[in-house]
């Protein structure tokens, strides 16, 4: 239900912005361990980076289910992103690397039906690489800024 | 009653003035080649080379996605129902007769349905009596036939070169008067040779027993039969999703931020979570309990409510069932 | 290749010694239809009905999808307690349907000691809805083969047709790599050769050929016909979940209905959770009744897990299933990587960096 | 042209009580948001309607209210599944929609001038709640005889409605017995389940009629010792919970026999029950 809560939000946050021009709205999948904390860090480290991020905290990239992802696309995130801990450092030891062959295959498929490639995100941040979080977060907007909004898999109510 | 005539190369004409007056939908060959009821544009050509569609026609009546009405901002509002005028040409008589029982279900009941009445008033159904039926059929069965047109607005038999049609509605009537500069009367010889066509039709269906259905229904509602009979059921909704008659649904809600909608899409009894309590209990717990159902509801419990079966023999079930199960051979094995 | 008749001989005799001997309580088989070009399944319990069973080019339905089912663990102590051992299964297997069997196994769904796998070297079977495409305005009201393995089929009239094999064969028999068994514990007839080895990656390399618009648009096209009757799941082996994620209400995962996008997310979804454990039956396509080529997507996920991971779903018993492995080199050029180096924020982080220099 | 059946009445929630120790029980009172919608909106104890939140869809639940109280509708829900989890979360003046009112009642005709055992069970008091407020009103009462309310819990503390019970039994035309399966300290009055303390008063079928709502267990046992007090079976008036969608006949989901639970019950005798298949 936080999913839902986070989505009515960027709706409505979407809705204002509408008026005038649009603006990418991106869900970021972080895991607790290390890339939540990274971004947290970003945070008080006072690093800027673009405000068109909802973060959702999960406890490892390896919990994501590719349906999570298709539905906050399906929901009207205009990207999505998932971020966990670099190999080998996976507090689950091993979550992020079973992730991984999840997100190629997830990756791979959507390219393969036609979905631009960057639509679906993702990457590792440790919970010291506050820089490395916005950066990463400068290059997904600017890059789905570029694409615009995502027609294909957002569902009109 | 008297049968108009219309030459099969004038159809287009007549399908051309009936555009002018709301949709026409009419068999078009899709890429794969299977005949589809699809909303005729200008220079259409349409076929008639069809058994029947994949799709039964009740999703004119009852469509699989039904907006019941809007919510804005937390409020409801109900959406405007359609007052355009649609003729649906080429239905069969299957499913036109299906369209008369889902009306006893919609239309019959202490509350009438809005969404179904005002698509059932709104929508003209010319049937197409079936002169090749396919081995799977067995409407003569259940009721029906290959020129039965209960259901149906309009009845149209096919000769060599000449469609014959008869109104069997005053909205029929009112359609065939619309277009009568393009009709003729038909020949008493054309009339008896249609009716032939039909009869040697129906001679090739092979009957069913269904006769009696519910009374023997009733005695096997404990047979031991019904865990034999369902096991190899794989619990997929085609036989119901296919099927002209059945007409179950869910009703959910589809909002973002206030706004959205709240839909009424079918729903089908082989499914586990048709019957699921909130508690986590279930009344039909197994495929045994829920084939009981389908065949019950159908064979039986419709004959008690509604004076006939819920099946009108289209054997779409037959053909599209991914195990290869035969809805005739259920009722044979339990009995009926 | 030994004709579908000597098969159907010897696995009649099989199965009922199996059950006379009482090696199996059950023995999962196929048995004539009411329409041609298919057969329907069998759960044979009694030996002195060994009879009913057939082997030929339609039996198309991939068994294994009934043995999840029979293995179930109980779900609570009271259900336990009243469970019977689990059965002892005899099951006529494809080479496809063999990959299912041992991709169950992986997935410890079902106990290898209970089963006795009875392989057959598969020529291919008839998809019937291309079978019926292939006679036009006819119906067939009977069909067969003949030694050559052509399908006869005859028509409303008593005319016999005879169709191209290849014309009818399912699509997923063309693309077959492996027609033999995998694992069994006997083979009924001799070794089938794979025809052609690189059907499905020529067909994939055709739609990814497209430009991305083109690709969305056939996919779109395709999936539009979709009515989420939900064969295709029931009929896929591996789809045997309890509660399958699609069907969820707490909370809804997808819309109910047909809408474009939620058709969408169901085929995706459905897609991505067979990858690696596909085995390419196409019991999916021959299932929908819509006519919807649902391989489009499985058979990409399968080439993608053979060409990262080397891994085809179905091969061994003993491997452990592609989505709960992992290598620490597995490919990952597909993350994001930040398009300039970021500005230092805190020695930690330089530390880190130092760190993973080395 | 008549109301359109799937479009719910305006309403506001204008108070929520919670109704027991566990906290998982809650009443609502709901005020129409127009008075037109309050004077469509009739009903007879022993029906229901269907509750609604954006976005969460529809449940039915029975109604708690009678309609001698004429102000507003009370439902009494039980937390169990997605729509009544988020309906505990919800505070006053939320607006709600309600559908209805649906289904056969209470067969109120029969029961006049008769003597009425009511046995109710643990949450599934929400009915018998509207029936007693209703039998109880001063119009009304003389319209009744005897009046014999067993109502059994697990502990004192989850019986709904306990301000009432307190009235009812400091009134001299009803009687009211509670019993619960595990008393505390300071519980005065019957433990044990509800068919030991019936048959210990051992009431009289005669020119009787008993309405049982309870979890199917106390039913199971409740409808063996009515048997036994010599109760026939179409004197013996139940209210079936099933899983039911448009509540009005269509959906087909509530279809049990021939019969649909939500026109045709919820409240069914005995003996109309017997004649069913078990599906419910």
């Amino acid at each position: 239900m936080q999913f839902e809560g986070i989505m009515n939000q960027t709706q409505s946050v979407q809705q204002a912005a509408s008026k005038q021009a649009w603006e990418p709205k991106i869900v970021a999948f972080l895991c607790n361990w290390c890339s939540y904390a990274g971004a947290d860090l970003a945070g008080v480290s006072r690093i800027q980076y673009p405000c068109n991020v909802r973060v959702i905290r999960v406890p490892c990239s390896g919990r994501i289910n590719p349906a999570f992802l298709l539905r906050a696309l399906q929901n009207g995130a205009d990207a999505v992103l998932v971020s966990g801990c670099h190999p080998g450092d996976c507090h689950y030891i091993s979550g992020n690397l079973v992730a991984r062959r999840k997100f190629a295959l997830l990756k791979a498929l959507l390219q393969y039906v036609g979905i631009e490639p960057e639509r679906v995100q993702f990457t590792w941040v440790s919970a010291s690489e506050g820089g490395r979080f916005a950066a990463i977060i400068e290059k997904v907007v600017e890059q789905v800024r570029k694409l615009g909004p995502n027609g294909r898999l957002a569902k009109r109510l | 009653m008297t049968e108009k005539r219309i030459s099969h190369t004038d159809l287009p004409r007549l399908l051309a003035r009936l555009r002018e007056r709301g949709a026409v939908h009419a068999p078009l060959e899709d890429e794969t080649g299977d005949a589809v009821l699809t909303e005729l544009s200008s220079d259409d050509l349409i076929s008639l080379r069809y058994r029947n569609f994949r799709l039964s026609p009740k999703s004119f009546l009852l469509p699989q996605n039904q907006v019941l009405f809007r919510f804005q901002d937390g409020k409801e509002e109900e959406p405007a129902l359609p007052d355009r005028e649609m003729v649906v040409f080429g239905v069969r008589p299957c499913d036109a007769k299906a369209m008369q029982a889902l009306d006893k279900v919609f239309l019959d009941g202490d509350q009438n349905d809005p969404y179904y009445a005002r698509a059932r008033e709104k929508t003209v159904v010319i049937a197409l009596a079936c002169t090749r039926p396919l081995s799977s059929c067995f409407c003569t069965s259940v009721g029906g036939g290959p020129g039965d047109g209960a259901g149906a607005d309009v009845l149209a038999l096919e000769l060599d070169a000449d469609l014959l049609l008869r109104a069997l509605t005053p909205g029929g009537e009112r359609l065939l008067s619309s277009v009568r500069d393009l009709l003729c009367d038909a020949a008493p010889s054309a009339v008896k040779e249609a009716e032939d066509r039909v009869r040697a039709a129906e001679e090739q269906i092979a009957p069913v027993k269904v006769d009696g259905s519910a009374q023997r229904l009733s005695n096997a509602y404990d047979s031991p039969l019904w865990a034999s009979v369902s096991q190899k059921c794989l619990g997929c909704g085609t036989c119901s999703f296919l099927c002209p008659t059945c007409h179950c649904f869910d009703i959910t809600d589809e909002v973002r931020g206030g706004t959205g909608r709240r839909v009424r899409t079918w729903d089908c009894c082989a499914y586990p979570l048709f019957t699921l309590h909130g508690s986590g209990h279930n009344p039909r717990p197994t495929p045994k309990e829920r084939w009981r159902q389908r065949i019950m509801h159908k064979f039986r419990y419709a004959i008690e409510n509604f004076g006939r079966p819920f099946c009108v023999g289209c054997g779409r079930c037959i053909r599209s069932c991914p195990v290869g199960m035969d809805i005739r051979t259920v009722l044979k094995e339990i009995g009926v | 290749m030994t004709a579908s008749h000597e098969i159907e001989n010897r696995l009649r005799a099989t199965a009922e010694k199996l059950l006379r001997e009482k090696k199996v309580d059950l023995f999962l088989g196929y048995e004539k239809a009411s329409l041609p070009f298919r057969t329907t399944p069998l759960l044979l319990t009694a030996a002195e009905e060994a009879g009913r069973l057939v082997w030929n080019s339609f039996c198309t339905v991939n068994l294994a999808v009934y043995l999840p089912r029979l293995f179930k663990a109980p779900a609570d102590a009271r259900e336990a307690k009243s469970a019977t051992p689990p059965p002892k299964v005899g099951i006529v297997l494809k080479g496809c349907d063999a990959r299912s069997v041992v991709a169950l196994i992986q997935e410890r769904q079902v106990p290898r000691e209970n089963l006795v796998l009875v392989g057959i070297g598969c020529p291919g079977v008839v998809d019937a809805q291309k079978a019926e495409k292939t006679l036009g305005e006819h119906e067939a009201l009977g069909a067969g083969e003949d030694a050559q393995g052509s399908i006869r089929a005859v028509v409303e009239d008593g005319t016999e047709i005879t169709l191209y094999r290849q014309e009818v064969l399912a699509d997923a028999c063309l693309e077959c790599r492996s027609p033999m068994p995998a694992i069994c514990d006997l083979v009924l007839g001799g070794p089938v050769e794979a025809k052609e080895t690189d059907a499905a990656r020529r067909r994939a390399a055709e739609f990814e050929s497209k430009p991305p618009d083109a690709r969305w648009a056939r996919f779109q096209e395709m999936i539009s016909k979709c009515i989420r009757c939900n064969a295709c799941r029931q009929a896929c082996p591996m789809c045997y979940c309890k509660e399958c994620l699609l069907d969820q209400t707490r909370p809804r995962l997808i819309g109910a209905g047909t809408d474009i996008s939620d058709v969408t997310i169901y085929h995706l979804v459905r897609a991505l959770h067979t990858a690696g454990r596909c085995t390419e039956c196409g019991a999916c396509v021959r299932a929908c009744p819509m006519g919807i080529d649902t391989r489009l997507l499985t058979r990409k996920l399968s080439l993608e897990a053979e060409d990262l991971y080397g891994y085809r779903a179905g091969q061994s018993a003993d491997a452990i299933p592609l989505l709960s492995a992992f290598a620490m080199d597995d490919p990952q050029d597909f993350l994001t990587e930040p398009s300039h180096l970021p500005a230092a924020s805190s020695s930690a982080q330089e530390a880190e960096q130092a760190r993973r220099a080395k | 042209m008549a109301r359109n059946p799937y479009l719910p009445y305006p309403a506001r929630i204008e108070e929520v009580i919670v109704e027991n120790e566990a906290g998982d029980i809650k009443t609502f009172r709901l005020v129409f948001e127009d008075p037109q919608s309050a004077k469509e909106f009739r009903y007879v104890p022993g029906q229901f309607a269907e509750l609604s939140l954006p976005g969460m869809g529809e449940a039915p639940f029975g109604i708690a209210s009678s309609p001698t109280e004429a102000d507003y509708l009370l439902f009494s829900v039980k937390r169990v599944g997605l729509f009544t989890t988020e309906l505990h979360s919800v505070e006053p003046g939320v607006r709600i929609g309600i559908r209805g009112p649906m289904g056969r009642p209470f067969p109120w005709d029969r029961m006049a001038g008769k003597n009425l055992l009511i046995i109710g069970g643990g949450f599934a008091f929400t009915t018998l709640r509207s029936a007693i407020k209703y039998i109880l009103d001063p119009a009304n009462r003389s319209g009744f005889g005897s009046v014999l309310v067993i109502y059994g819990a697990r502990t004192p503390g989850e019986f709904m409605y306990k301000k009432e019970l307190e009235q009812w039994r400091a009134r001299d035309d009803i009687a009211v017995h509670l019993t619960v399966d595990h008393p505390d300290e300071g519980w005065t009055q019957h433990k044990g389940v509800v068919t030991t303390v019936l048959e210990g008063l051992k009431p009289s079928a005669e020119n009787s009629l008993a309405l049982v709502c309870g979890p199917p267990v106390m039913i199971r046992f409740a409808l063996q010792s009515l048997n036994k007090l010599g109760f026939a079976d179409d004197a013996i008036i139940l209210s079936l919970e099933m899983r039911m969608k448009c509540g009005i006949g269509k959906c087909g989901r509530c279809n049990i026999g021939s019969k649909y639970v939500c026109k045709d019950g919820p409240v069914f005798t005995r003996e109309e029950l017997k004649a069913l298949p078990s599906e419910y």
